[in-house]
């Protein structure tokens, strides 16, 4: 039975790991970086054991370290969350190797889903439909530019190892095939190291729906229902909802029973996400699987009411699923934004600083899965994620309107973050209306229009500034009086002792 | 609300300029608890919260209210100010302030060059332009790798290039200049 | 249509009521006493009025000053919370006849069911049962000990204005009776302005089971399932739960329909809440109607999914119900526990301070409903609640365990808690297996193990302790340096310039 | 680890009496990460953290941490530590305060006498004993009514009443001697 484990992560999922762990008895170990030492995931945790370095690469990257940490802190089994050494194979093998339970699917069945190409080929084989492009990454460009001309333009470049957008180039015409070529292939060396690059027909208007899966060791595999993520910038989810507004109860089943059957070719066990294209006429396209816990997994718990973190530690420890595909039930709507230190206004560009001051929202119909406290810093070494808050409401829009709310109360002050960006979306009549797709960020967002049009706030704004102006000022000058004071009396003082 | 700033100076020492966004108000503090911004009186009662913020009414309105001086742009002394959550971002000059500007502005030519700064800390990966190079508005300048991602840096006008400051493969710093660019 | 609403209340039930206003996109303006100048109800509303005054009665309970506020401030509506106006009658009275919005029953309906002696009687009348006793108000002591013959001991005393256990008394035996009586009605007078007693049989091993109703003005009454509130100190609920573990389906809409037929007698509109006693054999007795929102409404809104201030303020605006009593279902299990500054190793005494660290619980299936922030102050001029902490599970074990990991991460530093208190009880074996009635406190709290019994951390704190204490002496040491230093240096000054 | 501590005084200036509870501890600070705690030598590492609390590593086991003063409690330096939301109170004595303790001791007849405090503020309703009347341990001394409540305040001891030193009617504050109870 699992009473430790170790959390190969850091940030808001290691503590949202954490928090599973308490609520099931289990010591939660960890381990940090250097600049990690005072971070949220430490100051939780029952047990913490230092990885040092900062990289990600130096860090929280290092299988050996952390190999030799597990069996050093007798831990039962490794959480690894998601991205870090969550879908490498090798590592979960050598986890099973060293006798502790790697909390997810194995090895092989990470081998045959995590690699998109391999992914392809099976799905091919089960005849789920996939997008029009290569099964294998291409290595020479005339071959890269021979395909593009059958497939047809536009098309998408994307990194063989990569995953939650990175690595993703579109290439609209010809003449943009070359430097994006280069571009793509730069960016999934430095992201992945492997700078593979597949090709594919690029779906226009489409939406990014997901189907979450769980399948135990006794051969019992569900679905949970769709994801609609299609609010992405840098092809990045940024907002995310449960259910999907196109999707209709006949086509989850359809999906759901496709994500099934695909993961149940490979002998998956544990949490999994198939991912999917819907176009504009309903029809869908396999995608990848993403052979892990999902940053978004909220939303589906909200609505289904079950724990995707202890559902996948009880499934580690070799317990079957309590409960079977009929008894899922999804119960209104739930919507998650994650909340990334980022600059909506300048290409959301990562924004680094110290979190002066960081207020997170709390009350009715919002959930919070956070990383950070005030005082915190926000570093460059590491994913820009913040927090999500998640809200429900009855009805989409009760929970697009608990949201408003929520992130109305979310202070923060010392970066810049992505809740402006959060705001216009809820804000936009088309959004509300659920008309939108992954073009969404390209085609109505405006970031001029991110400023909020409240002119009582702004006059506050200034006649706030201007009594803080004085303030400091009236202090500034009482300082001064004082060391004239000081000056004055010493002065005084070498008059009375010598004159 | 907006106003042509210009030239104008406040006599009064308890007269101020808040200039925000778009917006410039005239701010003149009448006692410890009326102000008149632009031509209109309110009443006001700022207090401290236990926080480090403060609760501003202004006549029946309240506002939650928190301030920090933008950390890397020290130049121009940029107030960041949250105001019920949403962000404003001004600068206040009082009368001497304004003064000390206003011969700084007739001391030396006014140059309108424009420094690209570094948005965050990262390396530099690629320059894409040289000096004298002609540059529209939105075109890319410098791509900046950080936090695993390739962020193209783009132009805010059109001009010209007239100063690289940094060379390829180099780390910067969070607001360390990078291009200079001359408009026209 | 309700546009904007004056909230004639403080703390976290102020707070709550914003919330709600915020997701409607109703404008929210409240009053404040001069002690709550900062307070979280006031940073957080769109428009705040100054009541003057520091106690109850100088502020949130000075009728006047608050109808003259909502006619100045041109409010559609007035919410008065729980507490302080929202039971008065009269109160209702004069706001309907400035032509305001009373958020919660019509005048008559609070008049008829308010008073405990006068809903006795319409439940009578309505053959639902009640506990033996009298309807009356008893003012001579020798009638007072006749009755008590006739019914027999224990006997309990109750303030005829009283709630929520304020002014109760249990008498075990005739030589009591005497000295009960007189201290009843000084509480009762004080806190109430009214020392009318009244006397009943005192139920042994008693559960104290709610019903939640909702009545709309188009004629449509239903019950939301129960609330279990046995766990109560002072005879005050301090822990409450929905469902009942000793509730099934057919007691639930026994009662249920029981609840409704009552407040339907009366027309009643709004929520409401009617008060039940279940006895060892599952018998039920009317106990009293609340004709306002109650504190632990969060755990009938965490099950059913209705949100019960949106519901009051929808009905007051003359809406109907959008569901019936079959749409109602109720979902999982849910627990709260109030937070209140109450010292439980000492009588629950009440804590007074400044909240010198307050960081209240965060992530999955957790609601936290807060009415402070850490650097404010906890007075002694009000109701000691600081926060509620409510949590879901699909079980009601789950959502004991969430409960326990969500108060172990509720920071409190400045004031005591019920903290400790919450702990026990969730620890104990009893109260896991749904074992407990009102006596609970009586007979299975023991203050002295309140303390934690972790040996570590125990350890942990000795440590800490002593490191903290060095660098405090490390630093004084450090000043008195410094000030040696100048003062040399000062010296240093004097000979160079005079020798 | 509940030690006897009359009369010990540690000669070490890095070493320190902790009091928690019914422990003592005896720790050592032997360098800037390893200390003696009893008889155990514990690896540590003390870090503060952005909030004003410290996290700390003993062993491989992480704590956080926050300690306070006890607000009116000054005369025995009474601190309230929370170590991961637990409260812990205790106090520490260095060398030099256990000198000084020690000294007192022996300077002062060692009275026992229990000083009882109002544990919050709020108006003297009723005094329910006399000055002489002997006092069980649990049986009511005085009525305070606070936050519309009447508390009645017990003797923690058994013993006689040997000062009353309020009335009826007076408001106190928090902390403010009531009673004095003489043990026997």
């Amino acid at each position: 039975m699992i009473k430790k484990i170790l959390i190969a992560n850091r940030g808001e999922i290691a503590v949202r790991i954490i928090r599973a762990c308490r609520e099931m008895n289990i010591r939660a170990a960890v381990v940090f970086s250097d600049v990690d030492r005072t971070a949220m995931h430490v100051r939780m945790a029952d047990e913490a054991y230092a990885l040092g370095g900062n990289t990600a690469a130096e860090s929280y990257l290092r299988q050996d370290k952390i190999l030799e940490i597990a069996g050093r802190a007798r831990v039962d089994a490794i959480h690894p969350g998601y991205g870090f050494l969550s879908e490498n194979p090798s590592f979960a093998e050598e986890v099973e190797r060293a006798e502790i339970i790697f909390i997810g699917p194995p090895a092989a069945a990470i081998r045959a889903l995590g690699d998109k190409t391999a992914a392809r080929k099976v799905a091919d084989r089960l005849q789920i439909p996939t997008v029009p492009g290569t099964n294998n990454p291409i290595e020479r460009e005339t071959d890269v530019f021979a395909l593009a001309d059958t497939i047809g333009y536009p098309l998408l470049l994307k990194a063989a190892a990569g995953g939650g957008g990175k690595g993703m180039r579109v290439v609209k015409a010809k003449d943009e095939l070359s430097n994006a070529l280069r571009i793509a292939r730069s960016e999934a060396k430095s992201a992945f190291g492997d700078e593979r690059i597949y090709v594919e027909k690029f779906i226009e208007r489409p939406r990014h729906v997901e189907i979450q899966i769980l399948a135990d060791r006794s051969g019992n595999t569900v679905y949970l229902g769709e994801r609609e993520c299609s609010i992405q910038r840098r092809h990045q989810k940024v907002m995310e909802e449960s259910p999907s507004p196109v999707v209709d109860a006949q086509l989850r089943k359809v999906m759901g029973e496709a994500a099934t059957r695909l993961v149940r070719s490979v002998g998956y066990t544990n949490a999994g996400t198939v991912e999917f294209l819907i176009d504009a006429h309903g029809k869908f396209y396999f995608l990848e699987v993403n052979t892990r816990l999902q940053v978004e997994h909220p939303v589906t718990e909200t609505v289904t009411g079950i724990d995707l973190v202890k559902e996948q530690i009880r499934i580690a420890d070799g317990i079957p699923l309590s409960f079977s595909q009929s008894g899922i039930v999804a119960n209104g709507h739930a919507i998650e934004c994650r909340i990334c230190a980022e600059d909506p206004e300048n290409s959301f560009f990562p924004s680094t600083g110290r979190l002066a001051r960081y207020v997170v929202p709390q009350g009715p119909r919002v959930r919070t899965d956070n990383g950070f406290a005030e005082g915190d810093a926000i570093t460059m070494f590491y994913d820009p994620l913040m927090a999500k808050v998640i809200t429900w409401g009855s009805s989409r829009i009760e929970a697009i309107e608990a949201m408003r709310r929520a992130l109305s109360e979310f202070l923060i002050h010392g970066v810049k973050s992505t809740i402006p960006f959060c705001q216009f979306v809820l804000n936009d009549e088309d959004f509300r209306k659920g008309i939108f797709d992954t073009r969404y960020v390209d085609e109505h967002f405006d970031f001029r229009k991110l400023r909020p049009n409240k002119p009582q706030e702004e006059i506050a704004a200034a006649l706030a500034a201007v009594l803080l102006n004085r303030k400091v000022r009236v202090q500034a000058e009482r300082q001064d009086a004082n060391h004239n004071g000081v000056h004055s009396r010493w002065r005084r003082m070498k008059l009375d002792s010598y004159q | 609300m907006a106003k042509d700033e210009t030239g104008f100076i406040p006599m009064n020492p308890n007269q101020y300029l808040a200039s925000f966004g778009t917006s410039v108000y005239t701010v003149t503090l009448l006692d410890d608890n009326r102000a008149r911004i632009d031509d209109e009186i309110y009443l006001f009662d700022l207090a401290e919260t236990g926080q480090g913020q403060v609760s501003l009414k202004l006549n029946d309105a309240v506002f939650e209210i928190s301030a920090i001086q933008h950390e890397d742009d020290s130049e121009d002394h940029l107030l960041h100010v949250r105001v019920n959550g949403n962000l404003y971002d001004g600068r206040v000059e009082d009368h001497q302030a304004l003064l000390k500007r206003n011969a700084l502005q007739r001391g030396q030519r006014s140059t309108s060059d424009q420094t690209v700064r570094a948005p965050m800390p990262g390396k530099v990966l690629r320059i894409e332009v040289s000096a004298g190079d002609p540059v529209a508005a939105g075109s890319g300048l410098i791509v900046l790798e950080a936090m695993k991602m390739e962020n193209e840096i783009k132009s805010m006008i059109a001009g010209s290039v007239k100063t690289i400051l940094v060379d390829a493969g180099r780390a910067v710093e969070k607001g360390e200049p990078l291009i200079v660019i001359e408009p026209g």
